[in-house]
């Protein structure tokens, strides 16, 4: 599905990686691995085309990408360091407009936020909520469109061990319906029922 | 493993090839200065209208043409750029920029300086004048964008876009300008034009122009070579140079 | 297609629902920007009617300039911003809806409370209805063009002021039509051609902006 | 000569305008010495590192 072949991307001047490639068939989950400042999240920012290719090219179910960006879009989903939500809005209304901005409308949205807990706080505004109940928000935009590939940045930040539970939960039913992950983390996840790839990156 | 070596071959040719034509293009520039400046100051007959201030039309006039001249080629490099991914043409755009505002600027100092006399103010809010100092803010919004940002990929983007904004904009404010002028200012002054150009008039005021022309490139190709070896200082063809003493 | 237009512009509407500061500011600051003048000019009617076109157009042409620092401001903070780009809608179309959302809440009540303004300044009442209509066309204009500033700005710290100094110039032709045809209206000339301009130069920034906001935002979140 | 350096009473704005552009043009062409110049030592500091690098490596790689 998602295949990347001699990538290089540049800070400035800093080469942060170069000559990096995989690729992704459905239902795989990979985890990057590397310490601090390898350039995990410049790989995953680059994957979704926010950051330009200094070389190489990456190509989503064998179109490459620049030319495939409407559909590669439609099929993905990235979920970076930031929340991506607005705190002046309650749980419900910042999925309505994910989801809507996504194009995806037919998803029951009352079902996602129960299944991610946050039922009894669905109409307080997120400000009001704790890091961790504001992470299952972001959780739940997942669930909003039928995506292919997830893109995750440390999913598990400021999760408990519910939170944590639910996230390698969801991972592991999105791979069984033949979805795929890419995803960086600092605490292992325990993934049963699915083959776990690492690539590790810098030096 | 194509663009990077396309990219690299392409600055080392630009540089033999800017070595060769910096000089060249800089003697050429001397001459046609030279030769302008003695034929507009002492060969070139009296204006019978405007006396001897008409002379500063051999400084004026080429200034402002080169400040619009040097914007085009930014734009020009700017569309490059953002289409092709030339790094080259971004580089070009970004030494370019300063050599602009200095040339606007110097439009604007002769061009109050030539109007003194006629309006009697040092000011005077002329089309002409006016589009110019737009003109200035244009490429110092285009230098300031380019210094606040650091990640250097980004800010060349960044003021490629600008300066193509900039480009689309020039033509609407210059007739705003002057459609805002004719509608407020009487046309009873002498229109800010060149006097009825005799021949002999005209030819140091194409020297000048040409030669101004051609004084940009040479500094414009000597200002790009600097980049470069700074960009690839670390290359070989940038060792070998420096090892031969060929910089 | 359509319906993440009306998402984001909904959304965006509540959140200035919720935010008020955010549009209650610009509101307030050319309310303050037209009364200086009388104090600073001096009572005497006839100059004010003579000043008021262009007083009200640059306080408003400055209104819009400090509300736009806001645009896109608070979606980078927070993140959402690189949702919008990573959305499968063209991001031309979402960028309209953000900077009619944004016109809606900054724009429109400048439209309304200007003729309040003009009857401070003693402008004829009969170049009022001009008055509406170019400022209708021309903060319109000025939201598109300098939404393009604030995508080139939206990830530098101290981006107010650079915003202003590259937008400027881009607004000074809105300006020119927009409080001429206010003047050409005080005294009874025919004003149409300045408010077909205002509108030509409307169209061309419906259909040049979005593009190039597209494009200066993918930069700025690099 | 008196009365050519007069400009026909226009001095005042003939000189300095003729002044000032050469004024513009040499501080462009100095600022592109210096500019050449700071490349220059730009790439000497390079060189310098790399071979500074290339003897700690070892190699000794004579230059």
């Amino acid at each position: 599905m998602l295949l990347a072949q001699d990538l290089a991307v540049f800070r400035g001047e800093h080469c942060v990686f170069a000559g990096l490639g995989f690729e992704l068939r459905s239902g795989e989950v990979l985890q990057l691995h590397g310490d601090n400042g390898s350039g995990k999240t410049t790989l995953l920012r680059a994957l979704c085309t926010l950051l330009p290719l200094e070389q190489g090219t990456i190509s989503w179910r064998g179109s490459a990408l620049p030319g495939a960006r409407a559909q590669y879009f439609s099929e993905m989903i990235y979920s970076g360091h930031s929340e991506a939500i607005k705190s002046d809005l309650s749980p419900r209304e910042n999925l309505i407009a994910g989801a809507a901005l996504r194009g995806s409308d037919s998803i029951d949205i009352d079902a996602i936020i129960e299944r991610v807990g946050l039922s009894d706080k669905a109409e307080l505004s997120c400000r009001s909520l704790s890091a961790g109940q504001r992470r299952r928000v972001t959780l739940a935009r997942l669930l909003t469109s039928h995506t292919a590939l997830w893109v995750l940045d440390e999913p598990l930040t400021s999760l408990d061990v519910h939170g944590r539970a639910l996230v390698e939960a969801l991972i592991v039913e999105h791979a069984k319906q033949g979805g795929s992950v890419i995803y960086t983390t600092h605490q292992p996840l325990s993934l049963d029922g699915c083959d776990v790839r690492s690539l590790k990156i810098g030096l | 493993m194509f663009q990077w070596f396309h990219r690299l071959a392409a600055s080392k040719n630009f540089y033999r090839l800017a070595e060769i034509l910096g000089p060249l293009f800089g003697v050429l520039g001397a001459i046609l200065l030279t030769l302008g400046v003695y034929r507009g100051l002492f060969v070139a007959p009296t204006d019978y209208e405007q006396g001897e201030s008409y002379r500063i039309i051999y400084v004026h006039v080429p200034s402002a043409w080169m400040s619009m001249f040097v914007y085009m080629v930014m734009a020009f490099c700017s569309a490059l750029f953002l289409i092709w991914k030339m790094k080259l043409a971004d580089i070009i755009a970004e030494v370019s920029a300063p050599m602009g505002a200095a040339f606007t600027f110097l439009a604007l100092a002769t061009g109050s300086l030539w109007g003194k006399p006629m309006w009697g103010t040092w000011w005077e809010w002329d089309a002409r004048l006016t589009s110019e100092l737009i003109l200035l803010f244009l490429y110092i919004g285009y230098m300031a964008l380019r210094a606040s940002i650091d990640n250097r990929g980004s800010a060349a983007r960044a003021a490629a876009i600008l300066a193509l904004v900039g480009v689309v904009n020039i033509p609407i404010i210059h007739y705003s300008v002057e459609w805002w002028n004719t509608l407020h200012q009487p046309a009873s002054i002498t229109k800010f034009d060149t006097p009825s150009i005799h021949i002999s008039m005209l030819v140091p005021l194409l020297m000048m122009a040409l030669g101004f022309t051609f004084f940009y490139f040479t500094n414009m190709l000597s200002r790009a070579r600097s980049v470069i070896l700074e960009r690839e200082a670390n290359n070989n063809w940038v060792k070998d140079r420096f090892r031969e003493n060929r910089l | 297609m359509g319906g993440a237009f009306w998402a984001l512009l909904k959304r965006d509407m509540l959140l200035a629902f919720r935010r008020r500061a955010d549009w209650l500011n610009p509101l307030v600051f050319f309310v303050i920007v037209v009364t200086l003048f009388p104090l600073g000019i001096g009572p005497d009617p006839g100059l004010l009617r003579d000043i008021a076109p262009g007083v009200l157009w640059v306080a408003a042409l400055l209104a819009t300039l400090l509300a736009l620092d806001g645009l896109f401001r608070s979606d980078f903070d927070d993140g959402s911003l690189e949702q919008l780009l990573l959305s499968p809608q063209p991001l031309s179309v979402l960028v309209l809806a953000k900077v009619l959302a944004h016109w809606l809440v900054t724009g429109l009540p400048l439209l309304l409370l200007s003729p309040l303004l003009a009857v401070v300044m003693q402008l004829q009442v009969v170049a009022i209805p001009v008055l509406l209509v170019s400022l209708l066309v021309g903060t319109l204009t000025l939201s598109l063009v300098g939404a393009i500033g604030a995508a080139l700005t939206v990830g530098l710290q101290r981006g107010g002021v650079l915003l202003a100094l590259l937008v400027l110039p881009l607004f000074i032709p809105v300006l020119i039509f927009g409080s001429s045809s206010v003047i050409a209206a005080a005294s009874g000339f025919a004003v149409d051609a300045q408010l077909y301009l205002l509108g030509a130069l409307f169209l061309l920034a419906l259909v040049l902006a979005p593009p190039a906001i597209a494009a200066a935002l993918r930069i700025s979140t690099e | 000569m008196t009365e050519f350096l007069a400009m026909g009473g226009y001095a005042a704005y003939v000189w300095p305008s003729f002044g000032l552009t050469f004024i513009v043009m040499v501080t462009i062409q100095l600022s592109t010495f210096s500019r050449r110049r700071k490349a220059i030592a730009a790439v000497r500091r390079q060189h310098a590192v790399n071979t500074q690098k290339n003897q700690q490596a070892g190699t000794g790689e004579s230059v």
